[in-house]
């Protein structure tokens, strides 16, 4: 069962993210990855991380990406033009070849016959536990975070406001 | 208990006055500087109270555990705070006088510019000397240390304008460096031999210890130890800062140079009075540095014509009478000292502040006199408190010293007998102030121009007319005059600290000392009033057939002078010259504008890479990820 | 394997009873907004228009499904099933009732095993963030299809929609997490027992009435959010008619726009049913049974009854002489089926749940017969000036009071 | 990833890292590939999506919670970042009328 739920949503999520790369619309490069997204939330709810897969859907795919949404709209960016060719584009495929067959050699290397991933092993992920977590133990960092967020938001006003002159 | 209040208060207020104090209206800095140090003093008389320490309780110390600060290794430090009776003691000292102080303030300086700096430093240092006091181990102790040395440095520059002020403070905050790297020391080696810096840990260990055990550690512990209190509390050799520290205003030369923050030194070595125990070495140069201290401070005291000079070099003096207390292991009667002192010293300098402030800021006893009329309630508060200190019968410097000076002859014969010398000077010189200054006729000019007068403090009202002052400052003279007529009598700190210090037995039949003590301090007193109210003339020809003797003593046996030319002097020269024009101007500049243009030449290199094609970044970040890995993967990593 | 079977049966069974429960509320909108308006409403088909909203879907089914030229063809596609399939999912862990316990029965061939199973599809410890985060994604459905129609009106309204909704969240996070606090649970299951048991032995221990009054603001909050988020009056800019002709499914028509409407509907059934568990009590009723609420139902019913058969005796219309005594003998039935104790234990709970949930609901056409239409820079402004820092406040202040007096 | 034919009835976690190294590599892939600035972006975030699922699983394998949180923190910088990048391609659309990222090569305009 966990098996066939994990190659579903991994399948899905490589598929998204494949789509992402080869489709020539920001449009659909987005609904893409929030499939990604989606999938990666339900894989989270395997791993036993059920709060994360709800943040994941709140913050990643209810906000951010509708966000992004909302700019590819705002922009109407068309589909993408055939630019220069830079020497990377030759050199890209190569390079991810080696970046994949590299991890997954030490993957492979590293962990070989690791234990197996059984839904209900972890229960350590609701937000009760986060909760705590977030607040004894990285109550500074989390702090840190919020004021992160204030810069961020005061940023993006001030870059995005329109000039009153 | 919420034992952290008690130092919250003046922290608050110490940020409520640095940062809105120049917006704010002076009744608000008055009531947010005395509040605080009001209600911390109630939060300290609830917790006292609440483990009613006053009837029998608080036997054992009760130590409060907030947060772990540092964590390497085995050695944990935390922020704990603890109270036993010696802190107690401490605390109803620090924050009473202190109390008291602050309100005088508020009277005292009401004309002087800088108004809401001045009680935001003095609620800092009631801060640290809480933190100080309270701390339950040798890292919090040297925190507040240094925080109250900072705080002593700030005020003492607090006229950072006059250029004696602002080199007085770094005389002060110098000098007390040299006594707080020994102090660091022993904090080292405390934490290396102990692996701990808990007063219980490290205490009951020692406790544990056989007595000549590790000698070789604990006496140079407790000789770092000495040097820092040696610092912190003006003796020998590292004394000479307290007298130029006058030149603070009056309120600080009471509170930190007089009750409290002086007396740092001897609540730190009472505190470790169990490593000192451990080493009878120790404890001799604690006694001897002490009663040197004292006699030697003395017969400078008897010279001085500044009126808080001869308080300053008299508080040197009492200082070292605590350590003799100490030293002959009469800890709770240097402790006791520690508490009297404080009554009647804080209120001599609150008097002279008083003195002070009638005479618009004349500071000379030549310029003084016959103020009597002109302030009766400043003269009679003055009056007790120099009754005290010279140890007047059932007055309560009479208790603290007697004792002191019962433990000395217990301990060697002729350290009793420098004692009573000293005791006999400190009446002297203290009621030859009393005299000069009340007696006689006004020597100053009635017409109110303050050319020409050396350092004081400045500008109090335009009048020339002595005045006396207002409620708020005489008003906690009275108190204190009332607790160091009776404060010896009323508290018996000897059977308060029996739990950690066992009492000095007193010998049988050795009753004398006392009255021996009680004719030198009457001689004293006597031979005052002799020379300077009965025969005026007497000084001058004394000074004049012993001049050169004289001369040594008015300038101090020229012990500044001696510091200059050995060690300042050098220092200056040898980093004028070595240091800045030989390594720091050719050879550390030479590296760095070399390590510049080597920046520049790898810069013009790396530029050509700067493509301006976020892609070709990527790509570059991607191989670099790659090698990474690659790395990893040869290497085999970290596990 | 017997999971699976109870899992579909309940999917099946909650799936019927929601689309036709969609359906009828947009017949009882209708109704309502006719008699708000001094209208009548749809009567004709079948009694009191009962049967309008089977005529409807056959009307939209039977439509031609026309597509405008220059759309673009997959997202236009896809929208209207991503709004409908974000819309239905969340109802899955929306619990309706307590708990269903039939006993083994034992029909020679078949054999039912004794059935135990909350009333609800799936009880996910984590349903608020779920729904929550699933609400977020109906954006999707709207914006795409404001997108994709290639017109001006509807990517206006695509862009407003994804504004408001991410807008809106924010207020409706807070004014959710709010109750929570007190109730210290994230299931829904949990919530609504948090909400068991009466103060003073009669004021119910919902959670509006529970960190008082601080609760009340936030449930405001919430249903002032929630109409945002549905895109109801007086915030259905999205699809205003009179300025951007109908927004975003300007250019759908037929099966699409019926799932458009079926998902707007849909989103409203499932943050009336938010409200009501974690608000309102969930399937509490208003005041103990010893004060008779176990027989409030029966006397509703009954007095339907006797209403209905009253005005069967002087019928307004020929046909009600039959109907409307036929309607007095389903309520007397619903009235008879209430009394008998082990199914009152279970429809009970329904019962006052479908309570709450259609007050809610009436609110929502109530609000739309009444209130006018913001304009969208007001909109932005109450969302973010007014509604948000009230909503921070609230919570700063419930998270206070619960920590002072737990 | 190579299948084997008995399907087994759970995953070793080295498939989940695998899935996760993969994604990270496309998301590598889209940031070296496209020109779109907000695809781009996109990748970026896909790229961060692949981190976080590692740090979960991480946290599965090590049974602690903590790979949750650091992939919460992700979330939230994420977030932050998103508006701000936004914010700035908004502004770089304003001066300069194109989105393509070949375009926007010179610091100066």
């Amino acid at each position: 069962m966990d098996a066939i739920l994990f190659m579903l949503f991994a399948a899905i999520a490589v598929v998204c993210g494949i789509n992402l790369v080869v489709q020539k619309h920001p449009i659909s490069s987005a609904l893409s990855l929030v499939g990604v997204m989606a999938a990666l939330a339900a894989l989270y709810l395997l791993l036993g991380g059920e709060f994360i897969a709800a943040a994941q859907l709140v913050v990643y795919a209810g906000a951010i990406m509708v966000l992004f949404i909302f700019v590819i709209m705002l922009l109407n960016a068309g589909t993408e033009r055939r630019g220069r060719r830079s020497w990377t584009h030759y050199a890209d495929v190569p390079i991810l070849l080696v970046f994949v067959g590299l991890i997954a050699a030490l993957i492979a290397n590293r962990m070989p016959g690791s234990e197996a991933v059984i839904f209900g092993q972890f229960t350590k992920g609701t937000a009760k536990d986060i909760g705590s977590a977030l607040f004894t133990t990285y109550l500074l960092p989390f702090e840190v975070t919020s004021v992160l967020i204030l810069i961020a938001i005061l940023g993006a006003i001030v870059l995005a406001r329109k000039e009153i002159d | 208990m919420q034992l952290w209040l008690i130092p919250i208060f003046p922290l608050l207020g110490f940020v409520l006055n640095g940062l809105l104090g120049r917006r704010l209206p002076k009744s608000a800095v008055n009531a947010i500087a005395c509040g605080s140090v009001f209600l911390s003093f109630l939060w300290v008389l609830k917790v006292l109270f609440g483990a009613n320490a006053f009837s029998g309780g608080l036997e054992t110390v009760q130590v409060e555990k907030y947060f772990t600060w540092i964590q390497s290794g085995t050695l944990s430090i935390g922020v704990d705070f603890a109270v036993d009776r010696l802190t107690a003691v401490m605390l109803m000292i620090v924050t009473g006088v202190g109390l008291l102080i602050h309100i005088y303030a508020t009277g005292y300086m009401a004309q002087e510019g800088g108004y809401y700096r001045f009680f935001a430093y003095l609620n800092l240092f009631m801060f640290f000397m809480l933190i100080l006091v309270l701390g339950a181990n040798f890292l919090l102790l040297f925190v507040g240390w240094e925080g109250v040395g900072l705080c002593s440095y700030l005020l003492i520059g607090f006229y950072f304008l006059e250029k004696f002020a602002s080199d007085a403070a770094n005389k002060a905050f110098i000098v007390n460096r040299i006594g707080d790297f020994g102090f660091s020391l022993a904090v080292f080696l405390i934490a290396m031999h102990f692996g701990s810096l808990d007063f219980g840990t490290v205490f009951t260990t020692v406790n544990g210890m056989p007595v000549e055990a590790h000698a070789g550690w604990m006496t140079a512990i407790a000789l770092l130890l000495l040097v820092g209190a040696t610092g912190k509390s003006a003796q020998i050799p590292l004394y000479v800062w307290l007298p130029d520290a006058m030149a603070g205003p009056t309120p600080v030369s009471a509170l930190i140079h007089a009750a409290t923050m002086v007396t740092a030194g001897v609540y730190m070595i009472a505190r470790s009075s169990a490593i000192f125990l451990h080493s009878a070495h120790a404890l001799d140069v604690v006694a001897i540095v002490g009663i040197a201290t004292a006699f030697f401070a003395a017969t400078i005291g008897l010279t001085q014509f500044d009126i808080k000079k001869v308080y300053a070099y008299s508080t040197v003096s009492q200082l070292g009478y605590m350590f003799v207390g100490l030293g002959t292991g009469a800890f709770s009667a240097g402790i006791w000292h520690v508490m009297t002192h404080a009554f009647f010293k804080a209120l001599l300098f609150l008097g002279a502040g008083s003195v002070i402030h009638a005479l618009s800021g004349e500071q000379d006893l030549r310029k003084m006199g016959g103020l009597r009329q002109y302030t009766p309630i400043t003269m009679w508060t003055l009056l007790c408190a120099s009754l005290a200190i010279a140890g007047f019968p059932f007055l309560s410097g009479f208790y603290s010293k007697d004792a002191i000076l019962a433990a000395a002859y217990e301990h060697a014969p002729w350290m009793f007998w420098i004692g009573v010398i000293t005791a006999g000077m400190t009446a002297f010189y203290v009621f030859r102030a009393f005299f000069l200054c009340f007696f006689g006729e006004y020597r100053g000019d009635l017409g109110g121009d303050k050319h020409g007068h050396g350092h004081k403090d400045h500008g109090h009202g335009s009048h020339g007319t002595p005045h006396e002052s207002p409620p708020s400052m005489w008003i906690p003279l009275a108190i204190l005059a009332v607790l160091s007529l009776v404060g010896g009598y009323l508290f018996n700190i000897p059977k308060y600290l029996e739990p950690l210090f066992k009492a000095p037995e007193e010998a049988p039949g050795s009753e004398w000392t006392m009255y021996v003590s009680i004719a030198a301090g009457l001689t004293g007193i006597g031979l005052a009033y002799v020379f300077y109210v009965l025969s005026p003339g007497i000084p001058q020809s004394i000074a004049q057939t012993f001049a050169i003797p004289y001369r040594w003593i008015y300038n101090k046996y020229f012990v500044d002078e001696f510091y200059d030319a050995a060690v300042v002097n050098p220092i200056v020269d040898g980093s004028r010259s070595l240091m800045w024009r030989m390594i720091d101007a050719s050879g550390i500049d030479g590296i760095v504008n070399g390590i510049g243009h080597v920046a520049r030449a790898l810069g013009d290199l790396v530029r050509q890479t700067q493509s301006g094609f976020i892609r070709s970044y990527a790509a570059w970040v991607v191989m670099g990820a790659i090698l990474v890995i690659a790395a990893m993967a040869i290497t085999g990593g970290t596990r | 394997m017997e999971f699976f079977v109870i899992a579909i049966i309940k999917a099946a069974v909650v799936a019927f009873i929601l689309l036709t429960a969609l359906a009828y509320l947009q017949w009882a909108e209708r109704k309502v907004l006719a008699h708000i308006q001094l209208r009548v409403g749809p009567r004709r088909v079948g009694p009191h228009g009962l049967l309008q909203p089977l005529a409807d879907v056959i009307k939209l089914i039977t439509k031609e499904d026309m597509m405008p030229s220059h759309v673009n063809k997959v997202f236009w596609f896809m929208a209207p099933f991503i709004a409908v399939l974000f819309a239905l999912i969340p109802i899955a862990v929306i619990p309706f009732g307590t708990e269903l316990n039939t006993p083994a029965v034992d029909l020679g061939p078949l054999h039912i095993p004794a059935i135990h199973t909350p009333m609800q599809l799936t009880d996910l410890n984590i349903g608020v963030l779920f729904v929550l985060g699933i609400s977020g994604l109906g954006v999707y459905g709207v914006a795409l299809a404001g997108w994709s129609s290639n017109n001006k009106y509807s990517l206006l309204g695509g862009l407003r929609s994804s504004a408001q909704m991410i807008s809106y969240e924010l207020p409706m996070a807070l004014a959710i997490a709010t109750p929570l606090l007190a109730l210290n649970t994230l299931s829904f299951r949990g919530i609504v027992d948090g909400q068991a048991g009466y103060y003073f032995g009669f004021i119910p221990r919902w959670a509006i009435f529970q960190v008082f009054p601080l609760n009340i603001i936030s449930f405001l909050i919430f249903i002032i959010a929630a109409f945002a988020e549905t895109n109801r009056v007086p915030f259905d800019l999205p699809e205003a008619e009179n300025e951007l002709v109908a927004g975003f499914h300007t250019e759908y028509g037929s099966m699409k726009f019926a799932a458009f409407f079926m998902a707007e509907y849909c989103n409203m059934v499932t943050v009336s049913c938010v409200a009501t568990l974690l608000f309102l009590g969930g399937w509490h009723p208003p005041f103990p049974s010893e004060f008779g609420s176990k027989f409030l139902p029966s006397l509703i019913f009954i007095g339907a009854a006797i209403i209905s058969f009253l005005h069967g005796m002087s019928p307004a219309r020929p046909f009600d002489r039959f109907t409307l005594p036929a309607f007095g003998v389903v309520f007397l039935i619903l009235a008879a089926i209430f009394l008998v104790p082990p199914v009152a234990i279970v429809l009970l709970p329904i019962f006052w749940f479908t309570a709450k949930l259609c007050a809610v609901l009436f609110v929502y056409i109530w609000i739309r017969g009444t209130l006018p239409r913001f304009r969208y820079d007001q909109l932005m402004r109450f969302a973010w000036t007014f509604l948000f820092p009230v909503a921070v406040v609230t919570l700063f202040l419930a998270g206070l009071a619960v920590a002072l007096f737990p | 990833m190579p299948m084997p034919p008995p399907l087994p009835a759970s995953v070793p976690i080295s498939w989940y890292l695998m899935l996760s190294a993969i994604l990270f590599s496309l998301g590598v892939a889209g940031f070296l590939f496209r020109r779109n600035i907000i695809t781009v972006f996109m990748s970026i975030e896909l790229m961060l999506n692949a981190v976080n699922l590692s740090f979960i699983t991480f946290s599965y394998k090590l049974r602690q919670v903590d790979g949750h949180i650091f992939s919460f923190f992700v979330m939230v910088v994420a977030a932050a970042e998103a508006a701000v990048g936004l914010a700035i391609i908004l502004t770089v659309f304003k001066n300069r009328q194109t989105l393509q990222i070949d375009e926007i090569s010179s610091l100066k305009n």
